[in-house]
């Protein structure tokens, strides 16, 4: 027996002596209530803590952006009714910030909007490229989803921290470049690269999430497809785009969708890494809500709220696209 | 009974404190002081959430002094002698009280004044004088700048990435930020002048541009890390950083305080510091009275401060002087002596600008523009408008009431 | 193919010799982990240098300090010296004044000093490991306070978790019922909000069922987690029905059903979640950092995080400490990482 | 205990009718098998009966109660499904094991109880292994064994012996009929297996395309087949169907034909020696195929001529619409 | 092309030996039949061939070749899984093109064989669906047809109509071995299924827990059994044994006895109806177990006493060894 299912047993026996004591009093529920009362009941620890941690605090930060003023809480605001909105879309071209009364939320729109493309593309690809060859026998696995797996228990303070130690003027980056015989970069004062920093960090620090979520996937596809597939003559190529893919597709799905919402969550560790700059050119969504509501000391929370409701739009609207595309190219 | 203080600390002050409590506890053993040391961070985001909805610790250090004003409590009813606290921290009690107020509430456990450091043994290295007394800030870059040259150091100087820290120059430069209404003016030519010229000398490679580049919106940045490790010959900051550069520099370099560089209107360096303040809704108002007495009393100043090398605020420890700070460092000494001295040539713009509710909007809307144009973003020249008009938003968002 | 998913494939396809993609796995698998453990081991090191250390620039790779002599009483730096015939010696230095620097021979602490320029001399340093970052937090630090709230909001919250973001996935992936979608939508559009938006109605709204300063007041706000209830019923839907249909003759109930056949199917997404949830709880900062006020409330984040002043960050401690937060996580990280490949051979359909 | 009464039961999925009006009376502790092509609905039926899924229209009453939106955990029916659907996360035992705790009976009356299905179906030493360690045969009886430790009211089994060897196949039908008698529930049956059919049911039932075509006790069936379809379905090999002048049909059985002079001249196509019989497919001057299965090891050459001979009361005659005459 | 050769053959999982030293010769084009218990390593053996699992010792060849080593996909092998093995995501059709389009066919020529062998398969209304929404004959006819459109070198079937009616299973043999007979190619076999193995087989290889016990053409194997077990596993019923004084047996296959006088004493314990056949269960006076396969439909009563006789040529002798004297 593999070493994973006695520890499965240590960890079982008193959850099955749980449910066993759990089942009097559900089962009870269940006949009185049937099926209908089961699901309601299922769902409702659940939905009662996310509606008062959650929905009850959306609805007031939608009540927020509506009021003015520097005070706390609610009852101490002032009513503005939509001039919050009506600044932050006040623009004469929404594709030139410059042109827009709060050139800030716009330059931190579009930052984010192509720093959500990129590190949401490479991060899939590169967790689902190791998901692929840790699910592979490979001796000393724990230690390589490990090693995969690490920098996503480092807190993003320490992330942003140990990379723009290592990418600073004279950090051990350029260190090594000098070692090999380059020029040093300006990682993070060059525009360019400090937007490449922002999304290598990122999906360096990410990646490990993502890929765990895929190995698991990867895990639960039956192993006969793959016999079938092999007597089938099918090249790995081949295998991979037509049996792996389609059957990881509601595991991929959850990874992107995770990962454009967390890229759009951006702050963190591109905070402590650029701090938004050189310049504006990593200023995301989040540090400009941030600014605008916590850190700059005139602060001016309804603007940050109104500012993240318009976040929170089109991010539903993104995340329903591609719920939506996935439902259609028929995966489950 | 029961007192929390909510804590923050730059270095060593969280320890000297709690060693100056436990005492106090010994002295009063009815009453117990626990020190909550926490982030800055929850000093400057949490507390303020935790005061509007009238919770809160009973004694916190902060530096967001007039903003929250409405929460400090009055502690002339809970201190022994009010007179006691009027003639010696009374000069700063308008920084942390309402307007038109005259309660007590609280002292400056240190004050901080804004200066620049030279590192002698660059300049000596390059065979270039540092300027004397009096000097104006184009003397001193264009010295850094030979420094710089000849020791092909990374740059000339840097100014910490704050507004806190420009205004000083600025007001020296004869710029005037309060408006005859008390709020922010637009930003007039001498303002305009110095902005300008800081541009410009990032353009030229002479302010090192990392330190101002390597952030957005009002993030601080401070320039210190390049001076210790002699990348730069001139560092403008203040008299908080004597603690931090005496331990990283050691023995590297010899380093001194030079005080605010000049200009056309004088040679100021911007004032400041962190208050102690009783809470409003404290439960026992007594025994914060008895806390605060005790760290205020002249004997326990003087030993905090000789301890944390801070400034001290209290009037009787700085006429007495013989302040022995704790330090086997030759540069800290000499830095903090100097630094004493230099309280001398505050400007009362600059002295104003701490008890002026509006001075971190202004601070803020500076500093993001100034690091765009400086990043290339925007020219300097159309960075003004949108600084005028982002601290007018500001101040009109803020000024909303119910 | 198989084994190209599974195992080693090797250039005949049966493990033994190389093949193509056995190559690339092992330079994936190495330049992953210079790339993904250098960083970290790094980190490490750094948490051993000296603040001079940390801020020292080019940054050396190991904790390094210069070497001292006693000459006396007094412990005084050593440097290599290039005297000007070209020998290179080593000296200790009593004293510098500016450039000058005044040096013996550490053996001839009387001898008549050199004046010799800095430039010519180049600090004698030693591998050193500043172990006071470590023990100095730990005695002033209420470590083992701090480590007791951490293990109990995560321990706490990490349960909550895996049961109520299950059962609400095992109802949202297995049973058809009016709103389903709807519900589903909830969750996946609240995923949206970052927390730092929301902090300060959350604020209040914590502080009206009263549970600020009260550890429970971090733990139950971040319970509900949408990640975990979309991340579990994703994998869920992979189960096949036909095993519940089995324990449904079976006389199990739906309570059973829930808790014997979909929760150990679902072990490896379980695992998962449950490392995430550990992650995370453990790593929470900006939350606690709000609710928790209190010396003895504090987690390990927290409590780490008061090394943050206003002007200066005390890095070598903070460093020093997440390194040592760090590893209850990477213990449980390797406990349940097994779970992944324990879960399911075959799916017991024929 | 167990009376099943299908009534109208109709079940769609999507557009596709698979169950069209079934109407069905079970009596307690009858044993019914189902039979009919693949794809006919004999699966659908049962999961339909077990509360699995509900029908389209119609309503089904066990003991005379009306069970229709009964759950299946509530029927008390047992099930061996055609996919097996055993439980992978657990050993043999904790899958046999799993319903009986359900019903919170003593650990020792478990035990007993799996011993003694163990021992009937001789997976005594599988017991601790996981199903993914088991082969096709031995996991199809443990999907029995999970239903049988069970005693429930009424047992449903889709082709639960289709992955076992003839030998072990007789005995466990043996031992299926002795647990049937021995327990007196009702059992309905799903099987392609002529034998199986014959020797164990009370009655079957032949569907065909969602639509009862007979129900019948197994001689009967076998013996006066409604119409053409039955008649072809039931008995192995398949009926000879020769068509008359006049549009109706005659069918023979192969067992009941003899090589006899004077009957129908066939040529041979093909003898398949089954060791005790053979089977001699041929065909009629016009053409029509004949299945022959004859006592012996014959082995009649491709082309050759045979006469076959079959007792007049062997001969069953349908008319041009099919119905037996 | 698509000869093959297993040279000692051994299988373990864990400590478990599976297949214990199997060698085995199979020509190119030989139909070859497994049979044995279930769980005697049928299933393990083809895995083995195929590829997909690796001997624990021993070599296998095809034509010659040792690919004891070469992976699965480069056998050029089809197989049909017990498990059936269907890709879930893709339409009955795409599943069936899915190894054509690994060879880079060509569209008409994957859809001529789809189209062909569906035709075969009867499964032409269902190419759209996916497996989910697939009857159990009907996955199974799909995994067949997934192997045949291939036209591998060679065929290795598990059980492939073991989830088939009768009628189908009937017309599939004779498809299967047309097929066989069309492309000439080497074909595996394993079945449960009597009549499969005699009529389809060139060979039959009779397994038991992982050993070969016989190896012969079916009328060999079912007229000379090498011993005991193979005896008893070939030809359903299973043969009578009957112990005689000198501790030799006696066998005598149930369709061997006739009622007459004179014969073997037996008592009546059960009689099961067949349609054209009746089995009797009986018991001699020295209580051994008798089986008897008689024509017609007979109704005796349990305790009846009955004679029964057979040809002394269809008598099989084996020793105390078990094996045939
Ligand atoms: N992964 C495994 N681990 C341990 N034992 C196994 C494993 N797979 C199969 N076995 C055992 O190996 C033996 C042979 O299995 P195999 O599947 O080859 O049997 P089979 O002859 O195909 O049987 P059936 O007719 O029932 O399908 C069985 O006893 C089975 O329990
Ligand atoms: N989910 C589904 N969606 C659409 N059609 C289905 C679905 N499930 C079954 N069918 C169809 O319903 C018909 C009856 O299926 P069922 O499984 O009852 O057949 P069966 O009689 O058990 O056949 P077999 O003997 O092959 O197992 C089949 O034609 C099948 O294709
Ligand atoms: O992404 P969420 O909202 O599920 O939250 C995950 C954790 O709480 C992040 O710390
Ligand atoms: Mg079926
Ligand atoms: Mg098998």
């Amino acid at each position: 027996m593999r070493p994973a299912t006695s520890a499965g047993a240590v960890v079982t026996a008193p959850l099955r002596w749980l449910a066993r004591a759990t089942d009097v009093p559900l089962s009870a529920w269940q006949r009185l209530t049937g099926q209908r009362g089961m699901i309601a009941l299922f769902l409702l620890p659940n939905m009662a803590i996310f509606g008062i941690f959650v929905l009850v605090p959306l609805v007031i930060n939608l009540l927020y952006s509506t009021t003015g003023g520097t005070e706390f809480f609610l009852s101490d605001r002032p009513q503005v009714g939509a001039d919050h909105y009506a600044r932050l879309l006040d623009c004469g071209n929404y594709l030139d910030p410059n042109s827009c009364r709060d050139d800030m939320f716009w330059i931190a729109v579009s930052n984010t909007a192509r720093f959500v493309f990129f590190q949401v593309a490479v991060m899939t690809l590169a967790a689902l490229i190791t998901a692929l060859i840790l699910n592979r026998a490979l001796p000393g696995k724990g230690f390589w989803r490990a090693v995969f797996f690490f920098p996503v228990l480092l807190s993003p303070v320490v992330v942003g921290l140990i990379w723009k130690w290592i990418l600073q003027r004279q950090g051990l980056a350029n260190l090594f470049m000098v070692e090999l015989g380059l020029e040093p970069v300006n990682w993070l004062t060059d525009r360019l690269w400090a937007f490449v920093a922002a999304v290598g960090v990122s999906v360096w620090a990410h990646m490990g999430f993502y890929t765990l979520i895929l190995l698991a996937g990867l895990q639960a596809i039956p192993r006969d497809l793959y016999e079938a597939a092999e007597m089938d003559g099918t090249r790995p190529f081949r295998v991979f785009w037509r049996i792996t893919l389609p059957l990881l597709m509601p595991n991929l799905l959850v990874v992107i969708v995770l990962s454009l919402i967390r890229a759009v969550q951006i702050f963190d560790e591109a905070y402590v890494l650029t701090g938004g700059g050189p310049g504006t050119s990593t200023m995301f969504m989040t540090q400009y809500i941030y600014e605008v509501g916590f850190a700059n000391l005139l602060r001016n929370p309804g603007l940050a709220a109104a500012a993240s409701i318009l976040m929170a739009c089109v991010l539903i609207v993104l995340t329903l696209l591609q719920l939506y595309l996935s439902r259609r190219s028929g995966a489950k | 009974g029961e007192v929390r203080m909510m804590w923050y600390s730059d270095g060593i002050e969280g320890e000297v404190m709690q060693d100056l409590l436990n005492r106090f506890m010994e002295e009063n053993p009815d009453i117990n002081v626990t020190l909550d040391n926490v982030a800055y961070q929850v000093i400057m985001e949490q507390l303020p959430i935790q005061l509007a909805s009238g919770e809160g610790p009973d004694i916190a250090r902060v530096t967001n002094l007039k903003e929250q004003a409405e929460h400090w409590l009055d502690l002339t009813d809970y201190v022994e002698d009010p007179e006691y606290w009027r003639t010696n921290f009374g000069d700063q009690f308008d920084w942390m009280r309402p307007d038109d107020s005259d309660i007590i509430p609280g002292f400056m456990t240190q004050l901080t004044l804004t200066g620049g450091f030279a590192n002698a043994t660059l300049f000596e290295q390059a065979g270039v004088a540092m300027p004397g007394e009096g000097a104006t800030w184009e003397e001193w870059v264009e010295a850094a700048t030979q420094v710089q040259e000849s020791q092909q150091t990374a740059g000339a100087f840097s100014i910490d990435r704050s507004g806190h820290r420009i205004t000083g120059p600025m007001i020296s430069y004869g710029a005037n930020l309060v408006g005859e209404d008390g709020k922010p003016a637009p930003l007039d030519d001498a303002a305009k002048a110095f902005i300008t010229q800081l541009v410009q000398w990032t353009d030229e490679g002479k302010n090192l541009r990392d330190v101002w580049v390597s952030a957005a919106g009002t993030t601080y940045i401070p320039g210190a890390d390049e001076f210790i490790n002699a990348n730069i010959p001139l560092y403008y900051s203040g008299s908080w950083q004597i603690a931090n550069l005496s331990t990283k520099i050691g023995d590297a370099f010899d380093w001194v305080a030079i005080g605010s560089p000049c200009g056309d209107a004088g040679c100021t360096g911007l004032p400041g510091g962190a208050a102690l303040v009783g809470i409003k809704y404290t439960q026992n108002p007594e025994d914060v009275g008895k806390v605060m007495d005790f760290l205020a009393r002249e004997d326990i100043v003087k030993e905090f401060s000789e301890r944390t090398l801070f400034l001290p605020a209290h009037k009787g420890v700085v006429e007495a002087g013989g302040l022995n700070f704790q330090t086997e460092d030759p540069s800290a000494k000499a830095a903090l002596e100097a630094f004493v001295g230099f309280t001398g040539t505050i400007m009362p713009e600059a002295n104003a600008m701490p008890a002026w509710r509006y001075a971190n909007a202004v601070y803020g809307g500076m500093v993001n523009r100034i690091s765009q144009a400086m990043a290339g973003e925007m020219a300097v020249e159309d960075i003004f408008a949108r600084i005028d008009s982002d601290i007018a938003e500001q101040v009109a968002a803020a000024d909303q009431t119910k | 193919m198989i084994r190209f998913l599974t195992r080693r494939r090797g250039a005949t396809g049966d493990g033994h010799g190389w093949h193509w993609t056995d190559i690339a796995t092992w330079v994936w698998l190495i330049g992953g982990t210079i790339l993904m453990f250098g960083p970290a081991v790094w980190l490490v090191l750094s948490s051993f240098k000296t603040p001079a250390g940390l801020a020292e620039f080019p940054p050396t790779i190991l904790p390094y300090a210069q070497e001292t002599t006693m000459l006396g009483d007094q412990a005084k730096p050593l440097f290599e010296v290039t005297l000007e015939d070209g020998i290179t010696v080593t000296m200790a230095e009593l004293r510098r004044v500016g450039i000058v620097a005044q040096m013996v021979p550490p053996d001839q602490p009387d001898a008549e000093p050199l004046k010799i320029n800095i430039n010519d001399r180049t600090p004698v340093r030693q591998m050193d490991f500043a172990t006071e970052n470590y023990t100095q937090p730990f005695l002033q630090f209420d470590f083992v306070l701090f480590l007791r709230n951490s293990v109990y909001v995560t321990v706490m919250a990490t349960i909550i978790t895996l049961l109520t973001n299950s059962m609400a996935a095992f109802a949202l992936s297995k049973y058809e019922f009016r709103g389903r979608n709807a519900v589903m939508l909830l969750i996946v559009a609240t995923l949206m909000v970052p927390l730092s938006v929301i902090l300060v109605p959350l604020y209040s709204v914590v502080s009206a069922v009263g549970l600020i300063n009260n550890l429970w007041g971090v733990i139950l706000p971040t319970v509900a987690t949408p990640t975990g209830v979309f991340l579990l019923r994703q994998y869920m839907l992979t189960i096949p029905d036909e095993l519940l249909e089995a324990a449904r003759m079976d006389h199990a109930s739906e309570w059973q059903i829930y808790w014997r056949i979909v929760l150990p199917l679902a072990a490896p997404a379980l695992a998962v979640l449950a490392i995430f949830s550990v992650v995370w709880r453990w790593n929470d900062f900006l939350w606690p950092l709000v609710v928790l006020s209190r010396r003895e409330l504090y987690t390990l984040q927290i409590g780490l995080n008061s090394y943050a002043g206003e002007l200066n960050v005390q890095w070598h401690f903070i460093l020093a400490m997440t390194v040592v937060a760090m590893i209850p996580v990477v213990l449980v990280f390797v406990f349940l990482q097994r779970f992944i490949t324990a879960g399911i051979a075959g799916t017991g359909l024929k | 205990m167990g009376a099943i009464t299908l009534e109208n039961i109709v079940k769609s999925f999507g557009a596709v009718e698979v169950i069209r009006d079934v109407s069905l009376d079970i009596p307690e502790g009858e044993l019914v098998v189902f039979v009919g092509p693949s794809g006919c609905g004999k699966s659908t039926l049962l999961r339909l009966i077990s509360g699995l899924d509900q029908p389209t229209s119609g309503h089904i009453l066990i003991d005379g109660k009306d069970v229709t939106r009964v759950s299946a955990a509530d029927r008390g029916l047992a099930m061996v499904f055609q996919s097996y659907a055993l439980y992978p996360h657990m050993s043999v035992r904790q899958n046999m094991a799993f319903g009986l705790e359900n019903t919170r009976m003593p650990k020792a009356e478990i035990a007993s109880r799996i011993e003694e299905a163990a021992r009937m179906l001789e997976i005594g030493p599988l017991l601790d292994r996981r199903p993914g360690q088991l082969s096709g045969g031995q996991r199809q009886r443990v999907a029995i064994g999970r239903a049988i430790v069970r005693e429930p009211t009424a047992f449903l089994l889709d082709e639960p012996l289709s992955n076992l060897d003839a030998e072990l196949r007789g005995t466990m039908r043996a031992e299926l009929a002795a647990l049937h008698g021995r327990l007196g529930k009702t059992m309905i049956y799903v099987t392609h297996d002529q034998i199986e059919a014959m020797t164990m049911a009370d009655r079957i039932v032949v569907l065909r395309a969602g639509v009862v075509e007979q129900v019948d006790t197994p001689l009967n069936l076998f013996n006066k087949p409604a119409n053409r379809f039955v008649a072809g379905f039931i008995g192995a090999p398949r009926m000879n169907f020769i068509e008359a002048e006049d549009g109706r049909v005659m069918g023979v059985r192969p067992q009941h034909l003899r090589l006899a002079d004077g009957g129908l001249a066939v040529t041979v196509d093909m003898a398949e020696n089954l060791g005790a019989e053979t089977l001699i497919h041929a065909r009629t001057d016009k053409d029509q195929p004949i299945l022959a299965l004859l006592p012996g090891q014959l082995t009649p050459t491709r082309g050759e001529n045979l006469s076959l001979v079959h007792d007049p009361a062997d001969e069953h005659w349908f008319g041009a619409d099919g119905l037996r005459l």
